[in-house]
């Protein structure tokens, strides 16, 4: 049993050191940046010694060492300081933005995987048909194309042109959820969240297609998936329980380091549908130089990254047998 | 009555170059609880040969025409429904790489117990029963069920792949290739138990193998196949006594034989002909020692020589000569490739 | 695939590559005699006009042979370059954003110019001019309206004359609302700020099922605080939630209104009497000790933001349960738009505990949210998604209760989005649209259920030239760059007609204080070049510019 | 040394030949190079030039005769922008590509060959690399030092050579077990002669695969980043002309013909990218066996 400790307390430290790394590279990219952060919150009738107070306030008059000092201590209790321009805890404001961005990603990516999976089998289950070769090039065109253009044109048509679909916003005007779960439970939510969650499905369509194809053509030539086919076992029983299950398993791996990107990339996809999410929120936070939010939002969406490469690792040897390695002998 | 009756089976593949006629007419038949091995150098198509009795074929595969009677039933004109139906409970196979032919992320037991209820109509604790008892039979332990494939040794894995095999006591099992990838003393163990089971269970057996001393401790009777056609084929000890063609008999130098220690081994030149495009008249000819003008424009008919004894040769007469001078090395080095 | 194949398009890219670079850098000797400007700007995607008009001034500038660059950067670097190191650049686009105190000229008049505020204020682009200062000064206590209009009026020449800044337009405020949800009657304009204002949002009367008034803005609330001048949004919020003495009434001159009457006994002390059916939201009776306190809170250090507007006062005495008396410390003509219209009345009950305890923090009380917003104004706080939208809920009890149930603001950045949801209802008050008023009057021609309100806007769009280094410290080069920058043009190609030039920083839209003919350089590339030759800028053989050799 | 070049000409001939999603990626290149050299030819007016016809400007006119494509709200050709726009496209594309496969490479073979101590090290840059989320990142870098193409391509050096990296150790890690490797140590040869005369040559298609795919991601970078406002404004790319429709508002004027076009060239490119990346049949089923 200790063989599979050894490996994840090793994984656990080194997850560790990237994040301290990362932390670091973070603050002194905010610190080093041009432009000085309090422009924006400092009224210019201010006099010289209510700057100074400000300064005080946000900790800006220390040396650059002991703000370093004080931002590592504190990150590891969580806390991530104080936003200038919402003037409210960084923890508290990205909370207040986060659950919009994980309901987008999570629904987009559920889409884009299972038509990714289920998108796979089926081209090499097609393998040399002309159908196939459509496939291939209609899913590099979704990888092709700039999500925000296929955002705009989707709005143009469904929003603009025939108002099936809402033109922006998480929610109908002044609807009041009681919790977050009535929320998750209304209609109105799903028909706001449709074409965000499209159009970004549509980007993460290709990768798990892609590459569930690839693997289902390697398996299809493995020899038990002929086996099972000489055991009358019937066709999709075959591609499903001896080709699929083999193949998806990199895609699920894939699909956790996703999540990762995920997070972070969907900023366009935010800025289009008028998402109030993390990568909006960040956006605003780099116009602004607020920096402590920009870090934060920043050190969050890494975190996540870091955090989902060692699940891939985890979930790889979960998933397959053979590299499990406490398994019963 | 026979079994199984092989008439004129063709095999093509399609590929980017042209036809490939891996099995160019082969016909052959099997009587119940007997035994055939089918040699012949790899390449040859007799991997072919079981995938099209099967119809377990590959994309671009096809079957011209023949027929594939079995039990009185053309196999080639049933459709996949009715295919399935015969595939595991009349006709199974254990598979040439025994090593990755059991899917690895499922435990063993799993997929024995997929086999019997997708055919047999056994409850489940009635074929996990019969999964134990084959286990006993082919020499593993019960526990092994549960394990994963990759946790099990080559030698361990062969048996388990021939209990699956027994599984719904077909009448026929083809096996590929079953030893070629284990040690001498774990294949002659096999080999016994095969003999052993396919007696006890009076199975009918086809061994596919280019090991012709495999075929010689199991087999009732031996068809070579060389280049997608049949050459010979006969009872066992007729074949392996006296070859009739000259193919045969250069397969028989080329293996060592345990009763006579210092008979010196002698390799056949050059290699199988292409099939996209086969040459005219005797494929061989341009190995053999013997042939003659005519070889290379007639192609040989498979004739009865004798009782049961087949082969596809111009030579019927003075073939104890032949197999005399077959057996000194000049007269294979004397071909030029 | 071979290997040769790779190395071979490898060298490819590199070569590219090399290629790209080179062609990137120009070369070219400078002598120190040419004329270089920079023009400082927004990018397009936040500030199209401005990107556009800095655009057509530098190509113009090219003209006549001064080598213009344009300069591109988000607002907080360019308020970072131009607010706090006021020697390193030339000129920026720049504009002044309409506000009710603004109403009353003398926050621009004074402000903007006065030698004052040059170091740290406003008057950033450094503008010294002691004649300047004193009318400025003087007008700024001359309560009498005539006398002071004359002041005002001499203001305006002066910066005419001087060409402190480089004029450019008024722009035009367009407001569309969906005639269909409220009565035509009951939308209210405003000199200067056109229906989006205080009165709209009191007296819209809907008349269809939707009872909600629903408006945009493009960008988020930042906090919901009396105490803190934060966005342009929140100041919307701010006005509705907490009520104020006196309100700038839709002439753009203050009237009382949560006081009963205002009277002047002499020229620094003003009496108010309270009227006595104002209540809090949480139930609360709002008294002249809530409002005394309220105009005493920014003097603490806690409200930075609101201290100008109460430094005036010199002490606030109660007289009985229903009246104040306010004595300044010297007289100021804009005291009743800029404090007694200007401070919110908060509850003393709620914010005295919160300032005691700031007291000896670092923060103040800028960074305090209160859970649940409380004030006596005509609507209550109801919720606030963050980011997404603020909705507030009509005051039933309040002495002039608004006739919609809910005022929801939401926060749409995609202008595109914003132009669908006016049109299939999502929102049915235009508010904020930076898009192109051209499509916009196009649309609402086509469709009957919209109406669009357009009046000249109390802000400005204008180039501020830096005073202090050259080429602009020389005011016949400003007259030149003013000949250059085509008002007409600009309003005609950039604003597509929907705004008239500006030649001074009092709006048109306050025709009491605007000074209709003041002389501002005439536009024309002739005109230019002749005031530059008479200046003794000269020309080199490729027609760049020199700076006088004097 | 002719009939060298000839030669390798030749060999990438039949490469692109035997692969129909290469070949459709080389051409659509060379279409794109052609356009970049002659831009000054093909498009009939100055991308930036607002149009004039006498007095009035040319605003918003539908293609016709005199503008293929239309123009824009403020009177600029659209056609000729799209022509010009090839150029930064073009150039951050290659530059990022470039970047990407040499950093890429040299991390990968360097921490493949030597293992131990090195290995560890450049891997868990890697793994900084790859913790730090890419889109976000420009943005702060482009937020914060200016609106430039450079500042997105030297982000993407930055970051994006992290994939190349991790690919290319793999594959070093199999070369460097293969006999001729072992015979070349053998022979004395010393340890970077190794890595770039026997290695190198053989994980230079890979490399090189992972280069064309770094030119789609570059491009589509260039064209979010821009769309977000923080592109560049002084260089007309078909990011900044997808930002210039977005803040028009080109489609809800119905202005299909200012919106589209640009984002279909962005796609060719991409997908060019992948396509030259050794075909993606390659890309998507490495063990393709002929029958």
């Amino acid at each position: 049993m200790n063989l599979r400790w050894k490996y994840l307390i090793k994984r656990t430290g080194q997850m560790l050191l990237t994040l301290w790394i990362i932390a670091t590279i973070l603050f002194f990219i905010f610190r080093l940046m041009p432009g000085n952060p309090l422009v924006a919150y400092i009224d210019p009738t201010f006099t010289e010694e209510q700057q100074e107070i400000l300064m005080k306030q946000f900790g800006l008059d220390k040396s650059l060492w002991m703000q370093y000092i004080i931002y590592i201590k504190n990150l590891f209790q969580g806390e991530l300081g104080q936003s200038f321009f919402f003037k409210d805890s960084v923890i508290n404001v990205i909370s207040k933005v986060l659950p919009n961005t994980i309901y987008l990603m999570l629904t987009a990516l559920i889409i884009a995987y299972t038509a990714g999976i289920v998108g796979g089998i089926f081209l090499a289950w097609k393998r040399g048909e002309m159908i196939e070769s459509v496939g291939i090039v209609f899913t590099l065109f979704t990888r092709a194309a700039p999500q925000f253009w296929v955002g705009m044109i989707l709005l143009a048509i469904f929003s603009f042109q025939f108002d099936i679909f809402p033109s922006g916003g998480v929610s109908q005007a002044g609807t009041v959820y009681s919790s977050e779960l009535d929320k998750l439970l209304s209609f109105q939510f799903y028909r706001h969240l449709f074409l965000p969650a499209l159009t970004l499905s549509i980007y993460l369509l290709g990768l798990p297609l892609l590459l569930m194809r690839s693997n289902m053509l390697d398996v299809m030539d493995e020899s038990y998936v002929e086996m099972a086919k000489i055991r009358g076992v019937s066709k999709i029983r075959v591609l499903v329980k001896y080709a699929a299950r083999n193949a998806f398993l990199p895609v699920i791996t894939a699909m956790a380091v996703g999540i990762g990107y995920a997070m972070g990339g969907n900023v366009v996809i935010e800025t289009v549908f008028s998402w109030p999410g993390l990568g909006r929120l960040l956006v605003k936070a780099v116009s602004t130089s607020d920096y402590p939010l920009a870090q934060g939002a920043f050190i969050l969406i890494a975190g996540v990254m870091v955090f989902m490469n060692f699940v891939a690792d985890i979930l790889y040897s979960l998933l397959d047998p053979r590299v499990n390695i406490d398994s019963k002998r | 009555m026979s079994l199984l009756k092989v008439e004129d089976l063709k095999v093509y593949y399609e590929t980017t170059r042209g036809t490939n006629k891996a099995v160019d007419g082969i016909s052959f038949n099997l009587e119940e609880s007997q035994s055939l091995g089918l040699v012949g150098e790899s390449g040859c198509g007799k991997s072919t040969t079981v995938k099209g009795l099967v119809r377990v074929m590959s994309k671009n595969a096809f079957i011209p025409d023949g027929k594939v009677m079995f039990k009185d039933r053309n196999l080639l004109d049933l459709n996949e429904k009715e295919m399935n139906k015969i595939r595991w409970s009349d006709i199974s196979l254990v598979p040439q790489a025994a090593m990755d032919s059991l899917n690895p992320v499922y435990t063993v037991k799993n997929q024995f117990l997929e086999v019997m209820k997708l055919k047999g109509e056994m409850s489940k604790k009635a074929s996990l029963n019969r999964a134990k008892t084959l286990f006993k039979k082919v020499g593993l332990n019960e526990e092994l069920l549960g394990y994963y494939p990759h946790q099990f040794s080559g030698g361990m894995k062969q048996r388990a792949v021939i209990a699956l095999a027994l599984a719904l006591n077909p009448n026929l099992i083809i096996t590929d290739e079953p030893v070629t990838a284990l040690d001498v003393i774990v294949q002659h163990q096999i080999l016994k138990e095969l003999k052993g089971l396919r007696e006890e269970l009076n199975i009918s057996l086809i061994m596919i193998t280019h090991d012709i001393s495999v075929v010689a401790q199991t087999c009732d009777q031996i068809a070579i196949m060389y280049a997608g056609k049949i050459v010979e084929k006969g009872p066992a000890n007729e074949v392996l006594k006296k070859p009739l063609h000259p193919y045969t008999m250069g397969l028989e130098n080329s293996f060592p034989d345990i009763t006579k220690p210092n008979k010196k081994l002698i390799s056949i030149e050059g290699s199988p002909p292409e099939l996209i495009s086969p040459p005219a008249g005797c494929r061989f000819a341009v190995r053999c020692p013997f042939s003659e003008d005519i070889c290379f424009k007639k192609e040989p008919e498979l004739i009865k020589i004798n009782e049961k004894h087949y082969s596809a040769c111009i030579h019927q007469k003075n073939l104890e000569e032949l197999r005399a001078k077959s057996r000194e090395v000049e007269t294979w080095q004397k071909v030029v490739s | 695939m071979s290997r040769k194949i790779s190395v071979v398009l490898s060298i490819i890219m590199v070569f590219t590559f090399i290629v790209t670079l080179t062609n990137e850098t120009g070369f070219g000797a400078e002598s120190d005699r040419l004329v270089e400007v920079s023009l400082i700007t927004r990018p397009k995607a936040s500030s199209p006009d401005e990107f556009e008009t800095i655009t057509i001034l530098a190509e113009e500038m090219r003209k006549v042979g001064i080598d213009a660059k344009v300069d591109v950067m988000p607002w907080e670097q360019m308020a970072d370059v131009v607010w706090y190191d006021r020697e390193s650049w030339d000129i920026t686009g720049w504009q002044m954003t309409a506000r009710p105190e603004r109403l009353d000229p003398d926050e621009f008049t004074y402000n903007l110019f006065h030698s004052s505020t040059a170091e740290t204020g406003y008057n950033f682009i450094g503008y010294i001019n002691n004649e300047y200062d004193e009318v400025a000064e003087k007008q700024r206590v001359t309560v009498d309206k005539e006398e002071r209009r004359k002041l005002i009026y001499k203001s305006q020449e002066i910066i005419a004359e001087d060409v402190a800044y480089i004029f450019s337009v008024n722009p035009m405020v367009n407001i569309v609302y969906n005639n269909q949800v409220f009565a035509e009657s009951s939308i209210k304009e405003m000199a200067g700020l056109g229906i989006k204002n205080f009165w709209t949002y009191l007296y819209a009367e809907p008349i269809s099922d939707q009872k909600d008034l629903v408006l945009n803005s493009n960008d988020t609330v930042q906090a919901v605080n009396p105490l803190y001048i934060s966005g342009s949004v929140d100041s919307w919020i701010t006005e509705l939630v907490w009520d104020r003495l006196m309100r700038m009434g839709q002439d753009g001159l203050p009237k009382p209104w949560a006081a009963k009457s205002v009277d002047w006994i002499d020229k620094t002390t003003i009496r108010v009497v309270l009227r006595d059916d104002l209540r809090f939201h949480d139930g609360e009776k709002v008294t002249v000790e809530d409002v005394k306190f309220s105009f005493e809170v920014p003097k603490t250090g806690e409200a930075p933001m609101y201290k100008p507007f109460v430094d005036i006062i010199d002490v606030i005495n109660i007289e009985d349960d229903q009246t104040l008396v306010f004595k300044l410390k010297k007289p100021w003509a804009a005291f009743e738009t800029a404090s007694l219209a200007k401070i919110n009345i908060i509850p003393k009950h709620v914010w005295e505990p919160v300032i005691e305890d700031l007291k000896d923090k670092p923060e103040n009380a800028e960074s305090y949210q209160e859970e649940v917003p409380v004030g006596s104004g005509p609507f209550k706080f109801s919720n606030w998604k963050f980011s997404e939208e603020v909705v507030l809920s009509a005051n039933e009890d309040y002495f002039q209760p608004p006739k919609v149930d809910k005022w929801i603001v939401r926060f749409v950045e995609n202008m595109e989005a914003t132009f669908g949801m006016i049109q299939n209802g999502e929102i049915n008050f235009l508010a904020t649209y930076l898009g192109d008023n051209q499509l916009l009057q196009q649309r609402v021609k086509e469709d009957e259920k919209l109406t669009m309100v357009s009046s000249i806007d109390l802000g400005f769009r204008f180039l501020a030239p830096n005073h202090r280094i050259r080429p602009f410290s020389d005011k016949a080069f400003r007259k030149a760059v003013a000949a250059l920058n085509d008002r007409e043009l600009i309003a005609a190609l950039v604003w597509k007609g929907f705004a008239v030039p500006s030649d001074g920083v009092i709006s048109p839209a306050l025709e009491y204080w605007d000074n209709p003919n003041v002389n501002y350089p005439e536009a024309g590339l002739q005109n230019a070049r002749k005031i530059l030759e008479e200046a003794g800028y000269e020309w080199d053989e490729e027609g760049r510019l020199l700076y006088p050799d004097a | 040394m002719l009939k060298v070049i000839k030669n390798i000409l030749l060999q990438v001939y039949t490469f692109l030949k035997n692969d129909k999603f290469a070949m459709t990626g080389a051409i659509i290149y060379v279409f794109f190079f052609i356009i970049a050299v002659l831009a000054p030819y093909i498009a009939p007016y100055n991308p930036h030039e607002m149009i004039r016809e006498g007095s009035n400007y040319m605003f918003n006119q539908p293609p016709d005769s005199n503008f293929i494509l239309g123009t824009t709200n403020m009177g600029r050709d659209i056609f000729s922008q799209l022509i010009y726009g090839v150029r930064p496209v073009l150039m951050v594309g290659f530059s990022a590509a470039f970047f990407v496969m040499v950093v890429g490479t040299l991390v990968g073979l360097f921490s493949g060959y030597y293992g131990g101590k090195t290995d560890s090290i450049l891997m868990r840059f890697t793994d900084v690399a790859f913790g730090i989320p890419f889109t976000p990142f420009v943005i702060v870098l482009v937020g914060f030092l200016g609106p430039s193409i450079w500042n997105i391509v030297m982000a993407m050096a930055i970051l994006l050579w992290r994939d190349t990296a991790r690919v290319i150790r793999s594959q070093v890690l199999t070369v460097r077990e293969r006999s001729f490797v072992e015979a070349a140590r053998v022979s004395g040869a010393s340890d970077l002669r190794i890595m770039f005369v026997y290695i190198a040559p053989n994980i230079l298609p890979l490399s090189f695969l992972y280069g064309s795919l770094a030119i789609g991601w570059a491009i589509l970078t260039e064209a979010a980043v821009s769309f977000l406002g923080f592109g560049d404004p002084n260089v007309i790319s078909w990011g900044y002309m997808l930002n210039d429709a977005y803040v028009s508002q080109a489609l809800s004027r119905g202005a299909y013909y200012w919106f589209i076009p640009p984002g279909i060239f962005i796609m060719l490119a991409v997908m060019a990218g992948f396509y030259i990346g050794r075909g993606s049949e390659e890309i998507l089923h490495p063990k393709l066996k002929e029958y």
